[in-house]
C-alpha cells in the first residue's frame, strides 16, 4: 500500500479570465506519506487542490484517484473518492453547533440523530488528541477549536486522501505541534496528505516530499531529506535568496508611546484588554507576540482609535518639531499627548499610522474592488478643500509605488482584487509608510506571504525604524520576531504575560509566556 | 337582471361599434356622435363600471333607433389623479363631442381641462360642481338612487318582520348591518334611505353602520360584513363595489341586499335583491340633446319612476312571502310622489356627531336630489345620523 | 476532459470583462428576445402583436398628448432612481422609495395647503421643495439610524415604512386635511402659486429630474461623499479603518437619497397632480427600483430605461383604451421584459463553456500547428 | 366573551391565508433566497385555484366532488405559485441576479397574471366566476363533526375553522420538525447560511435552493387560494389580493424565520387586519388603526436588531447569490 500513488495530475490547467492560475501541472501525490505543496503567492497551489476536492472544475488535464481516472464535478464527488480537503479560509456555518458542522452534507439512512453524531465526534477527537464540545456553537469557539472542528469534519467522513491549505496559519506553535502529531499518526495509518504551508521549517518538519509550484507552473518534487530551506526556496523563487533577516541598530532611540493601563471590553463585556502598560520608542522595532486572540488586534486598534477604551491611557510624545523624523535625537521636552478620545483621524494627523492586515487581507486595509488609485487615498481624500476630491496626487503616488516597490499589476486603474496576496500586501504597506508616520503599527504583514515578499516587507520596516520611526509589529510567526525585533511585548489573553529584549531571549521563553501569565518566572527558575 | 350580464356583445372598443348609417331607420338622415368616458374601473369590475357599460348598451341601441349613431371611446382604469387630467385631454383631442366621468374624484380634473374646449360637453357623474363653477359646458347628474335603496330596504324589512314572526328572532334583534365606503352624503343618504325602507314594513327596526373607508377592498368589505354579523345584525346591505358582503351575510347565515349588480348568482341563499342606476336615460337625454344640437341640463337627476333606477330580480326563494306586492304598493307610492325622508325625523349631522339635533316634523320631508327647490342638486345631500342608526 | 460522459454539459466561468458594445449587444438582444415573448402573450390572448406593438409606441410617442404623458411617467420613475443609486451603491437595500416619495408630497403639501395665501409662487414653491426634501429625508433616516445604531435589517425595515406613510396620507386625506365639503377623501386642489409651472407641455420636473441626473453623476463619481459611498459599499471595515464615521455616513446618504425621493413628491403633488393622495407615488418608487439596478446604478442609463419603462406603461393604457388589452396584460408584459433584461446580465459576466468544446478547440490548434 | 370568541375565529379566517403566504416564504428564506414577489405568487395561486375549482365543478355538474375540488384548488394554486417561484429561481439561482429586483419583477408579472386569468374567466363565463354553495362549504365549513364544534367555548375556538387552518397549521409543524430536526433540514439551513460551506460539504446547494424556493413558492400561493375561496368567498373579485403578499413578507420577519412563531404570528396579524371594524378606539383613526401590523413589524425588526441573539438573525446569506468560483 505504501508508496502507491493515491492521486495523480497530468496536465491540468485551469484559467481564470486571463489568468493562468495552473499551467499543465503533474503531480504525484502518494500514500502513507505527506507531502509539502510549496510555492510563491498566487503560483496556484489552493487552485490545484479546489480541483482535487471539487470546488473548482479542471479546464483541461487528467485526474487519477488510485490509478483510475476519475471527474470530480463537485465536493460530493470528491468525498466518494475519499478526498478530504481542509480550507484556508473555514467553510463552517457559525450558528450551528460542532456536530451539525461535522455531519453536514453526508448521506444517511434512516432518522437523523444528532446526538449519536455527537458521540461519534467524540470518539474521534478522543482517539487524536482533541478537545472539543460537539454542541458548542462555531460562534462562541476560537479560531483553532474551528479548526478542530475542520479536521474532525475530514475523519468523521474517513476520508484517507487529506488535504491542509495553510493550516498553520492561525495556530501557535504549541497547536500546530499538536496538528502535526495527528498528521503524523495519519500517515502511519496510510493516509496521504498534502499539506500547503509558507513556513519552511514546518516543510522541514514534517514532510516526506515537497512539490514546488512557481507561476502556475510544476518545477519539481525533492524528497525532504535531500533538500534544505535554500535549496527550496531558490526552487519556489527561481533565483538565489538570502534567508537571513538584519536586525541594525538605531542610532537613536526615544519615547514616542506610552500605553497605561489600557482596559477594553467586547460586546459581550468580556475584558480583551486588562491593564496593558508598555512603552513604544522611536528607533526600534516592537515585537508582539501572543496566541491568535490574545487582544492583538485590539490593542493596535486602541491606539489607533477604532477600539472603545474603557479605562487607559496612550500619551504619545512628538518629535522635536524641529526634527524631520530621519533621525536627530531631540529630548522629549512635553508632556505627551492624550489618544484615547481621540478619533482615527485627529490620531492620524499627529502621525500615528495603522498598517493593519487582516485574516482577510482585503477586508480592511483596502477596498477591493477599487483600482489603486482610488485605494491610495483612502485615508487622505478630505486633505483636501472643497467637496470634490483630488486623484492627481494618489495617482502619483500608485505609479510611485509600483516602480518602488516593484508591484505586479497591469495598471493602476486595475481592482487590487486582481492582484495577488503579496503585491495587495506591497500596496498596503507602501501606502502606510508613505503616510510619513512617527509611529507605525502593523500585524501580520506577511501572513501568507510568500518567502520573497515577506523579507520585502521586512526590509522596508527596517527602512522605517532607521528613519527613526516606531514601528509596533504584530506577528504570528516566532522565529522572524526573534530575528527581527528589538523587544518582544507578549500578551497573553489580554494582559501583558512579558516583556523581553529580541536579542537576548529565546522561542521557549516567549512560548512559555504566550500560554501563562508571568510564565516567564516559571521559566527563569527553571534557567 | 341577472342573465344579461354577458360582455362578449358589449362595445368596448371603438371596431366593435357599427359603421355609421347602417342601423339608421330610412327617412332620418344619420348623425354620428362620439362620446368620451373616463372610468374608474372597466367592466370586468362586475361592479361600478360594469353598471355604466350596461347603461352604455341600452342607451347605443335607443339612440339607433332614433337615427343616432354613438361612437364610444373609454378610457379604463383610471385614477383619480392627473391620469384623469390626461384621460380627458385625450378624449378631446379624439374629438369626442362628449366626455363622460363616472367617479365622483375626477370632477377636479375635468375642472381643469374643460375650460380649454368649450366646444365640448363635459359631464361627471354623482358630482356636483356645475352649479357653482362659471362653465357652461360642464354638467352633473346622478339618479335618484336613495329611491332604489329605500326598494330594496322595503324587501329586507319584509324579511326581518318574517323573521320576527316566526318567532326566529325578537323584535329588537332586527337590526341592518350596512357596509359603507366613506362618510359622505351619498353613502348616508343611501344608507338612511334603506333603513326607511326597511322602517316602512318593519317597524322595530335599527341599523348599525361600519365604514371601510374605500370604495372598493373585497377583503375588508368581507371582514365588516363579518363583523357586523357577528355583532348581531341579521341583514346585511351595503355601498361599496364588491360582492364580499354578500358571501359573508351568507357565511354568517344572514341575509343581504346589494348594489349595483345581482348578486343572487354568488350568495343565492342571503342575497334577497339590488339595486342599481341605470344610466341609459340620462346618456339617451344627453347624447340625443348633442345630436340635435340643443341645449341640455347642467344638472340632472331621475328616479325610479323614470327608469332611471332599478331593482335586480327578486330572490323569491329566500323572500318573504308577499314582498313581491309590497314592493309594487312602495313604487305606487313613489311614482304618486312619495318623499323618502319624510318626518318625523330626528338625528345629528353626520359630519358631527355630537352637534346641535335635526329634526323635521310631521308632514316635513327633506327634499333630497330635487332640482325643482332652490340650491337643489342631483348630489345627495341628506347627511343625518338620524336615531335608529348607529355608526362606527 | 477525456471521459467526456460525466463532464458537465455546461459549465460557467467568470468573465473578465466585455467591450461595452457587446454588453448592448446582448442587452438590446434581450430586449428584442422580450418583446418577442410579450408579442406570444398578446397572440395568446387573441390580439395581433404587431398591431398592439405598433399602438403602444404610436400611443406613447405619436402624438404630443401621449408624449407629454409619457414624460410624466418618466419623470417619477428617473427621480426615483436617482434617489436609490447612492443607498444601492452602499449596499443599503433601501426599498422604501415609495414611502419616502409619499412622505415628501404629504411635507410639501402642507405648505400648498396653509401658506399658499401668505407666500408668493417662487418662494412657495421653493419652501415645498425644500419641505418635500426634509420630509422624505426624514422618513429615510428613520430606517438608517436603526440599521446605523443596531444593523436592523433596511430591506425589510424600508419596505414597512412604505405602508405606514401611505396609512397616514390615508387618514389626511379623509380627516384634518378633507376638503370642504367633507366625505369626498380628497384634499383641495392647491391654489395656482402652489403648481409648478408647464415647460412644453409638462410640468418643469422633467428638467429637474434632468439636471439631478448630471448632479447625481458628478456626486457619485467624483465627490467625496461619493468615494465614501463607494468604500462603504465595498466593505465596512475598511471604511471604519479609514476613518470614516460609517454609521453618519448611512444616515447622510439614506438622508439624501430620501431627500430626492422627497423632491419627487413634491413634483408629483405640485407638478402632476397639483394635490396629494395616498396613492401618489403610484408604484414608481418600487418601479424605479428595477430601473436603477438594471442601469448598474449609472445615472445616465437610469435616462434610457426609465424613458423605456415610461414608453412602455403609457403604451400599454394606449392598448387598453384602443384595442381593449387589459392592463393586467401589460404587467405581464413588464414582467416579461423585466426578467429578460435581469437575466441577460448573467451572459454579461460569466461565459458558458459546452461539454466538448475544448478538445475540438484543441484539434483545431493541432491541426493549425 | 362571545365578542373574544367572534374576533378569534374572524382573526383566523384572516390569518389562515398569511400563514401560507409566510410558511412559504419561510422554506424559501432558509435557503438563502429572498423572494418578495409573494405577493405575485399568491395572485397567480388565487386566480388559479379559484379557476381550478370552479372548472372542475363545471365539467362535473352535480356529481362534483368537494374534498376532491379542495384537492384540486391546492394543487392548482400550488403549481402556479411553483411556475412563479420557479421562474425566480431560474434567474436568481442559475443566472444570478438580483433577488430584491427579481422579486420586484415577479410581483408585477404575478399580479398581472393574476389579474388577467381572473378577468380572462370572468369574460368566458359571462357573470361572476363563483363556485357553488356546495363547494363554497367544502372549502368553508369546520371539517369536524357539529357536535365538537358546538361544544362551549372550546368547540369555536378549537373545531370551528375551516380545514385550511388545520392544514396550515400541520404544515407548519411539519416544516418547522423538518427545518430543526431531520438531516435534510439541517443542509438546508446550511445552505442559507453558507452556501460555500454545504458545497464544500457535499450538499447540491442550487438543487437546495431551487427545491425550497419553488416549493416554498407552491406553498405562498396556497395562501392566495385560500384568501380568494375563504376570505372573499370563493368570487373572483376585481382587486385580486389587496396586499396580503407583503404582509406575509412582513410577517416572516415577525415570527423570526420559525414557522412556530408563523402559527400565532399570522393569527395575530389576522386579528390586526381587522381589529379597527370590531374594537373600533375613538382616539385613533380607522387608517392609522390599519397600519397597526406594519408598525408592530417594525417594532420587532428593531428589537431583534437589539437583542442581537445570533440564533434569531435572518439566514446569513439571505439575498445573495452563490458561485462557487467567486472568491
Ligand atoms: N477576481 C479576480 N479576477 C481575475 N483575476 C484575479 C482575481 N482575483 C485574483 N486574480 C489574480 O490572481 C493573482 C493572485 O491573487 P491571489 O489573491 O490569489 O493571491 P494568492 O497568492 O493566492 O494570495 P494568498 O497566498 O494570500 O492566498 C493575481 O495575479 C490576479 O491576477
Ligand atoms: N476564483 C478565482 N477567480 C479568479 N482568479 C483566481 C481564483 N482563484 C485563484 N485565482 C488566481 O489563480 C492564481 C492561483 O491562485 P491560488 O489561490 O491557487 O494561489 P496559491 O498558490 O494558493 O497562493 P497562496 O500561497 O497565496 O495561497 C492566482 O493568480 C489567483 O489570483
Ligand atoms: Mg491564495
Ligand atoms: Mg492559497
Amino acid at each position: 500500500m505504501e508508496g502507491t500513488s493515491a492521486i495523480q495530475l497530468k496536465g491540468i490547467t485551469k484559467r481564470f479570465g486571463s489568468v493562468v492560475a495552473n499551467d499543465h501541472i503533474d503531480l504525484d501525490v502518494k500514500r502513507g506519506q505527506i507531502l509539502s505543496l510549496l510555492g510563491e503567492n498566487g503560483s496556484g497551489k489552493t487552485t490545484l487542490m479546489n480541483m482535487i476536492s471539487g470546488i473548482y472544475f479542471p479546464d483541461e488535464g487528467h485526474i487519477f484517484v488510485e490509478g483510475k481516472e476519475v471527474t470530480i464535478r463537485s465536493p460530493k464527488d470528491a468525498y466518494a473518492l475519499g478526498i478530504g480537503m481542509i480550507h484556508q479560509h473555514f467553510k463552517l456555518v457559525d450558528v450551528f453547533t460542532a456536530a451539525e458542522n461535522i455531519v453536514l452534507g453526508l448521506e444517511g439512512k434512516g432518522r437523523f440523530d444528532i446526538r449519536s453524531a455527537g458521540r461519534r465526534v467524540k470518539e474521534i477527537s478522543e482517539k487524536y488528541g482533541f478537545d472539543i464540545d460537539p454542541d458548542k456553537k462555531v460562534y462562541d469557539m476560537s479560531v483553532s477549536e474551528k479548526q478542530t472542528v475542520e479536521i474532525i469534519k475530514v475523519l468523521y467522513r474517513g476520508a484517507d486522501i487529506l488535504i491542509l491549505d495553510e493550516p498553520t496559519a492561525v495556530l501557535t506553535p504549541q497547536e500546530t505541534e499538536k496538528l502535526f502529531a495527528v498528521l503524523r499518526n495519519m500517515r502511519a495509518d496510510g493516509k496521504a496528505i498534502v499539506i500547503i504551508t509558507h513556513k519552511l521549517h514546518e516543510v522541514m518538519a514534517l514532510s516526506d516530499q515537497v512539490a514546488v509550484l512557481r507561476k502556475g507552473r510544476y518545477i519539481g518534487t525533492v524528497n525532504t531529506a535531500e533538500t534544505n530551506p535554500q535549496a527550496l526556496t531558490e526552487m519556489m523563487v527561481g533565483r538565489a535568496v538570502s534567508l537571513n533577516i538584519d536586525r541594525p541598530e538605531a542610532k537613536y532611540k526615544d519615547l514616542r508611546l506610552e500605553v497605561k493601563g489600557l482596559t477594553c471590553r467586547d460586546h459581550e463585556g468580556v475584558k480583551t484588554l486588562d491593564d496593558v502598560s508598555f512603552q513604544a520608542f522611536g528607533g526600534e522595532i516592537l515585537g508582539i507576540a501572543g496566541i491568535a486572540g490574545s487582544g492583538q488586534k485590539e490593542l493596535l486598534e486602541a491606539i489607533a482609535g477604532l477600539q472603545h477604551v474603557e479605562a487607559g491611557s496612550v500619551l504619545y510624545y512628538p518629535p522635536h518639531p524641529n526634527s524631520d523624523i530621519a533621525g536627530y535625537h531631540v529630548p522629549v521636552d512635553r508632556n505627551g499627548e492624550e489618544l484615547v478620545g481621540k478619533n482615527p483621524t485627529q490620531i492620524r494627523k499627529v502621525g500615528v499610522s495603522l498598517a493593519f492586515v487582516p485574516e482577510d487581507r482585503l477586508g480592511m486595509g483596502l477596498v477591493a474592488g477599487m483600482d489603486m488609485v482610488d485605494n491610495m487615498m483612502l485615508k487622505t481624500y478630505r486633505e483636501h478643500k472643497g467637496p470634490f476630491v483630488d486623484r492627481k496626487a494618489p495617482r502619483a503616488l500608485a505609479e510611485r509605488l509600483i516602480e518602488e516597490l516593484e508591484i505586479v499589476t497591469p495598471g493602476v486603474s486595475t481592482p487590487v482584487r486582481r492582484l495577488s496576496g503579496g503585491n495587495v500586501q506591497k500596496v498596503l504597506v507602501g501606502r502606510e509608510i508613505d503616510s510619513t508616520p512617527t509611529v507605525l503599527m502593523t500585524a501580520y504583514p506577511v501572513r501568507g506571504l510568500d518567502i520573497n515578499s515577506s523579507y520585502t516587507i521586512y526590509g522596508l520596516l527596517n527602512q522605517q525604524k532607521l528613519k527613526g520611526v516606531a514601528v509596533i509589529l504584530v506577528g504570528e510567526d516566532l522565529d522572524v520576531l526573534l530575528e527581527l525585533c528589538d523587544r518582544i511585548l507578549v500578551l497573553c489573553g489580554g494582559k501583558v504575560s512579558g516583556i523581553v529584549d529580541g536579542r537576548g531571549t529565546t522561542k521557549e521563553e516567549v512560548g512559555l509566556y504566550m500560554t501563562h501569565v508571568g510564565g516567564g518566572k516559571e521559566a527563569a527558575q527553571d534557567a | 337582471s341577472g342573465g344579461d350580464q354577458g360582455s362578449a356583445e358589449t362595445p368596448s372598443s371603438p371596431e366593435s361599434t357599427a359603421p355609421a348609417g347602417e342601423t339608421t331607420p330610412a327617412g332620418d338622415e344619420a348623425k354620428t356622435i362620439k362620446v368620451g368616458m373616463v372610468c374608474i374601473g372597466d367592466e370586468n369590475d362586475q361592479g361600478y363600471t360594469y353598471n355604466f357599460m350596461r347603461g352604455v348598451e341600452e342607451a347605443t341601441a335607443q339612440l339607433a333607433e332614433q337615427g343616432i349613431n354613438v361612437e364610444w371611446v373609454y378610457k379604463t382604469q383610471i385614477l383619480e389623479d392627473s391620469g384623469c387630467e390626461d384621460a380627458n385631454i385625450e378624449l378631446a383631442d379624439a374629438g369626442c363631442q362628449i366626455i363622460i366621468n363616472n367617479s365622483y374624484g375626477f370632477e377636479s380634473y375635468m375642472l381643469k381641462v374643460a375650460p380649454d374646449y368649450p366646444e365640448i360637453e363635459f359631464i361627471s357623474c354623482t358630482n356636483q360642481a356645475s352649479a357653482v363653477d362659471d362653465l357652461a359646458n360642464t354638467h352633473n347628474a346622478f339618479a335618484n338612487i336613495y329611491e332604489g335603496r329605500y326598494l330594496a330596504g322595503v324587501a329586507g324589512g319584509m324579511k326581518l318582520q318574517q323573521l320576527i314572526d316566526e318567532g326566529t328572532i325578537t323584535a329588537e334583534e332586527a337590526v341592518i348591518g350596512y357596509v359603507a365606503a366613506f362618510p359622505f352624503a351619498e353613502v348616508v343618504s343611501g344608507y338612511t334611505a334603506f333603513y326607511l325602507g326597511a322602517k316602512s314594513v318593519c317597524p322595530s327596526v335599527t341599523m348599525k353602520v361600519k365604514y371601510v373607508n374605500s370604495w372598493s377592498n373585497a377583503s375588508e368589505e368581507a371582514a365588516a360584513a363579518a363583523a357586523l354579523a357577528d355583532e348581531g345584525c341579521v341583514l346585511i346591505s351595503q355601498h361599496s363595489d364588491n360582492t364580499t358582503p354578500a358571501t359573508a351575510a351568507q357565511d354568517a347565515g344572514v341575509f343581504h341586499c346589494g348594489y349595483n349588480n345581482d348578486m343572487t348568482g354568488v350568495a343565492p341563499e342571503s342575497s334577497i335583491i339590488s339595486c342599481r342606476v341605470d344610466w341609459a336615460p340620462y346618456f339617451v337625454y344627453a347624447i340625443s340633446a348633442v345630436a340635435n344640437g340643443e341645449e341640455f341640463a347642467q344638472d340632472w337627476t331621475a328616479g325610479y319612476a323614470d327608469g332611471s333606477v332599478k331593482l335586480t330580480t327578486l330572490n323569491e326563494a329566500i323572500a318573504a312571502p308577499g314582498t313581491a306586492e309590497a314592493l309594487e304598493a312602495a313604487e305606487a307610492e313613489l311614482a304618486d310622489g312619495l318623499h323618502v325622508f319624510a318626518g318625523p325625523l330626528s338625528g345629528h349631522p353626520a359630519q358631527d356627531p355630537d352637534g346641535e339635533v335635526w329634526s323635521i316634523g310631521e308632514g316635513e320631508y327633506f327634499a333630497e336630489s330635487d332640482l325643482s327647490q332652490e340650491g337643489g342638486l342631483s348630489a345627495p345631500q341628506f347627511c343625518y345620523i338620524i336615531d335608529g342608526i348607529t355608526e362606527e | 476532459m477525456h471521459n467526456g460522459e460525466k463532464t458537465p454539459l455546461i459549465r460557467l466561468a467568470k468573465r473578465e470583462s466585455m467591450p461595452a458594445a457587446a454588453q448592448w449587444g446582448i442587452r438590446i438582444a434581450a430586449i428584442l428576445l422580450a418583446l418577442v415573448v410579450g408579442g406570444l402573450v398578446i397572440l395568446i390572448s387573441g390580439n395581433n402583436p404587431v398591431q398592439g406593438y405598433a399602438t403602444i409606441v404610436e400611443g406613447a410617442l405619436g402624438k404630443t398628448s401621449g408624449i407629454r404623458q409619457t414624460v410624466k411617467n418618466f419623470i417619477p420613475l428617473l427621480g426615483a432612481a436617482l434617489a436609490i443609486a447612492p443607498c444601492f451603491k452602499m449596499r443599503f437595500w433601501n426599498i422604501g422609495a415609495e414611502g419616502q416619495i409619499t412622505a415628501g408630497a404629504m411635507c410639501a403639501t402642507y405648505f400648498a395647503l396653509f401658506w399658499a395665501d401668505r407666500l408668493p409662487q417662487v418662494p412657495l414653491l421653493l419652501i415645498m421643495c425644500a419641505a418635500g426634501a426634509v420630509g422624505g429625508g426624514i422618513w429615510a433616516l428613520i430606517p438608517a439610524f436603526f440599521k446605523a445604531r443596531w444593523g436592523t435589517n433596511e430591506t425589510l425595515f424600508t419596505l414597512m415604512m412604505n405602508y405606514i406613510i401611505i396609512g397616514v396620507v390615508k387618514w389626511l386625506q379623509g380627516g384634518p386635511w378633507e376638503k370642504i365639503p367633507r366625505g369626498s377623501q380628497q384634499i383641495e386642489q392647491f391654489a395656482s402659486n402652489a403648481c409648478l409651472p408647464r415647460v412644453a407641455g409638462v410640468y418643469c420636473g422633467w428638467i429637474i429630474v434632468l439636471v439631478l441626473t448630471v448632479l447625481m453623476f458628478l456626486y457619485m463619481r467624483y465627490t467625496k461623499h461619493g468615494y465614501e459611498i463607494a468604500v462603504i459599499g465595498e466593505s465596512e471595515n475598511t471604511a471604519r479603518y479609514a476613518g470614516m464615521n460609517v454609521g453618519w455616513i448611512i444616515m447622510r446618504t439614506m438622508f439624501l437619497s430620501g431627500a430626492i425621493a422627497g423632491i419627487v413628491g413634491f413634483l408629483l403633488v405640485s407638478g402632476a397632480n397639483n394635490t396629494l393622495y395616498s396613492g401618489v407615488a403610484n408604484n414608481a418608487g418600487f418601479t424605479a427600483i428595477t430601473v436603477a439596478w438594471l442601469a448598474q446604478l449609472n445615472p445616465f442609463a437610469m435616462v434610457g430605461i426609465s424613458a423605456l419603462l415610461a414608453v412602455l406603461q403609457k403604451g400599454a393604457d394606449t392598448l387598453n383604451t384602443q384595442m381593449s388589452i387589459p392592463v393586467s396584460l401589460s404587467d405581464v408584459i413588464t414582467g416579461v421584459l423585466l426578467f429578460f433584461m435581469l437575466g441577460c446580465e448573467f451572459f454579461i459576466n460569466y461565459r458558458l463553456i459546452f461539454r466538448g468544446a475544448e478538445e475540438r478547440q484543441a484539434r483545431k490548434e493541432a491541426a493549425k500547428s | 366573551m362571545t365578542f373574544l370568541l367572534n374576533l378569534i375565529t374572524a382573526a383566523v379566517l384572516y390569518g389562515t391565508p398569511l400563514l401560507y403566504g409566510t410558511t412559504g416564504e419561510i422554506l424559501t428564506e432558509k435557503s438563502g433566497n429572498l423572494n418578495l414577489g409573494v405577493e405575485g405568487m399568491m395572485f397567480m395561486g388565487g386566480a388559479v385555484g379559484l379557476g381550478a375549482a370552479f372548472y372542475y365543478e363545471k365539467l362535473t355538474g352535480a356529481a362534483v366532488s368537494a374534498p376532491l375540488a379542495v384537492v384540486i384548488a391546492i394543487a392548482g394554486s400550488f403549481l402556479a405559485g411553483a411556475a412563479g417561484a420557479l421562474i425566480f429561481s431560474f434567474l436568481t439561482i442559475t443566472l444570478r441576479a438580483n433577488q430584491n429586483v427579481t422579486g420586484l419583477a415577479l410581483t408585477i408579472f404575478g399580479t398581472g397574471v393574476g389579474q388577467y386569468l381572473g378577468e380572462f374567466m370572468r369574460v368566458q363565463e359571462g357573470t361572476y366566476v363563483a363556485v357553488s354553495n356546495t363547494l363554497k362549504a367544502a372549502f368553508n365549513n369546520s371539517p369536524f363533526p357539529a357536535a365538537l364544534q358546538q361544544l362551549p367555548v372550546v368547540g369555536s375556538l378549537l373545531f370551528g375553522h375551516s380545514i385550511f387552518t388545520y392544514l396550515g397549521i400541520a404544515m407548519a409543524v411539519a416544516m418547522g420538525l423538518y427545518l430543526r430536526r431531520s438531516r435534510s433540514g439541517l443542509y438546508l439551513r446550511a445552505v442559507g447560511e453558507s452556501p460555500a460551506t454545504a458545497d464544500a460539504a457535499g450538499i447540491s446547494v442550487a438543487r437546495y435552493k431551487y427545491l425550497a424556493t419553488v416549493i416554498g413558492g407552491g406553498i405562498s400561493a396556497v395562501g392566495g387560494m385560500v384568501y380568494i375561496m375563504t376570505v372573499v368567498g370563493g368570487v373572483w373579485n376585481h382587486e385580486g389580493l389587496s396586499g396580503e403578499g407583503w404582509l406575509a413578507v412582513a410577517l416572516v420577519i415577525f415570527c423570526l424565520w420559525s414557522p412556530y412563531r408563523a402559527i400565532w404570528g399570522s393569527i395575530l396579524f389576522g386579528g390586526l387586519l381587522i381589529l379597527y371594524l370590531r374594537m373600533p378606539i375613538d382616539l385613533i383613526p380607522d387608517q392609522i388603526y390599519k397600519i397597526l401590523p406594519y408598525v408592530v413589524t417594525v417594532v420587532v425588526l428593531i428589537f431583534t436588531s437589539l437583542r442581537n441573539n445570533r440564533d434569531k438573525q435572518p439566514p446569513a446569506s439571505l439575498g445573495l447569490a452563490y458561485f462557487r468560483e467567486e472568491r
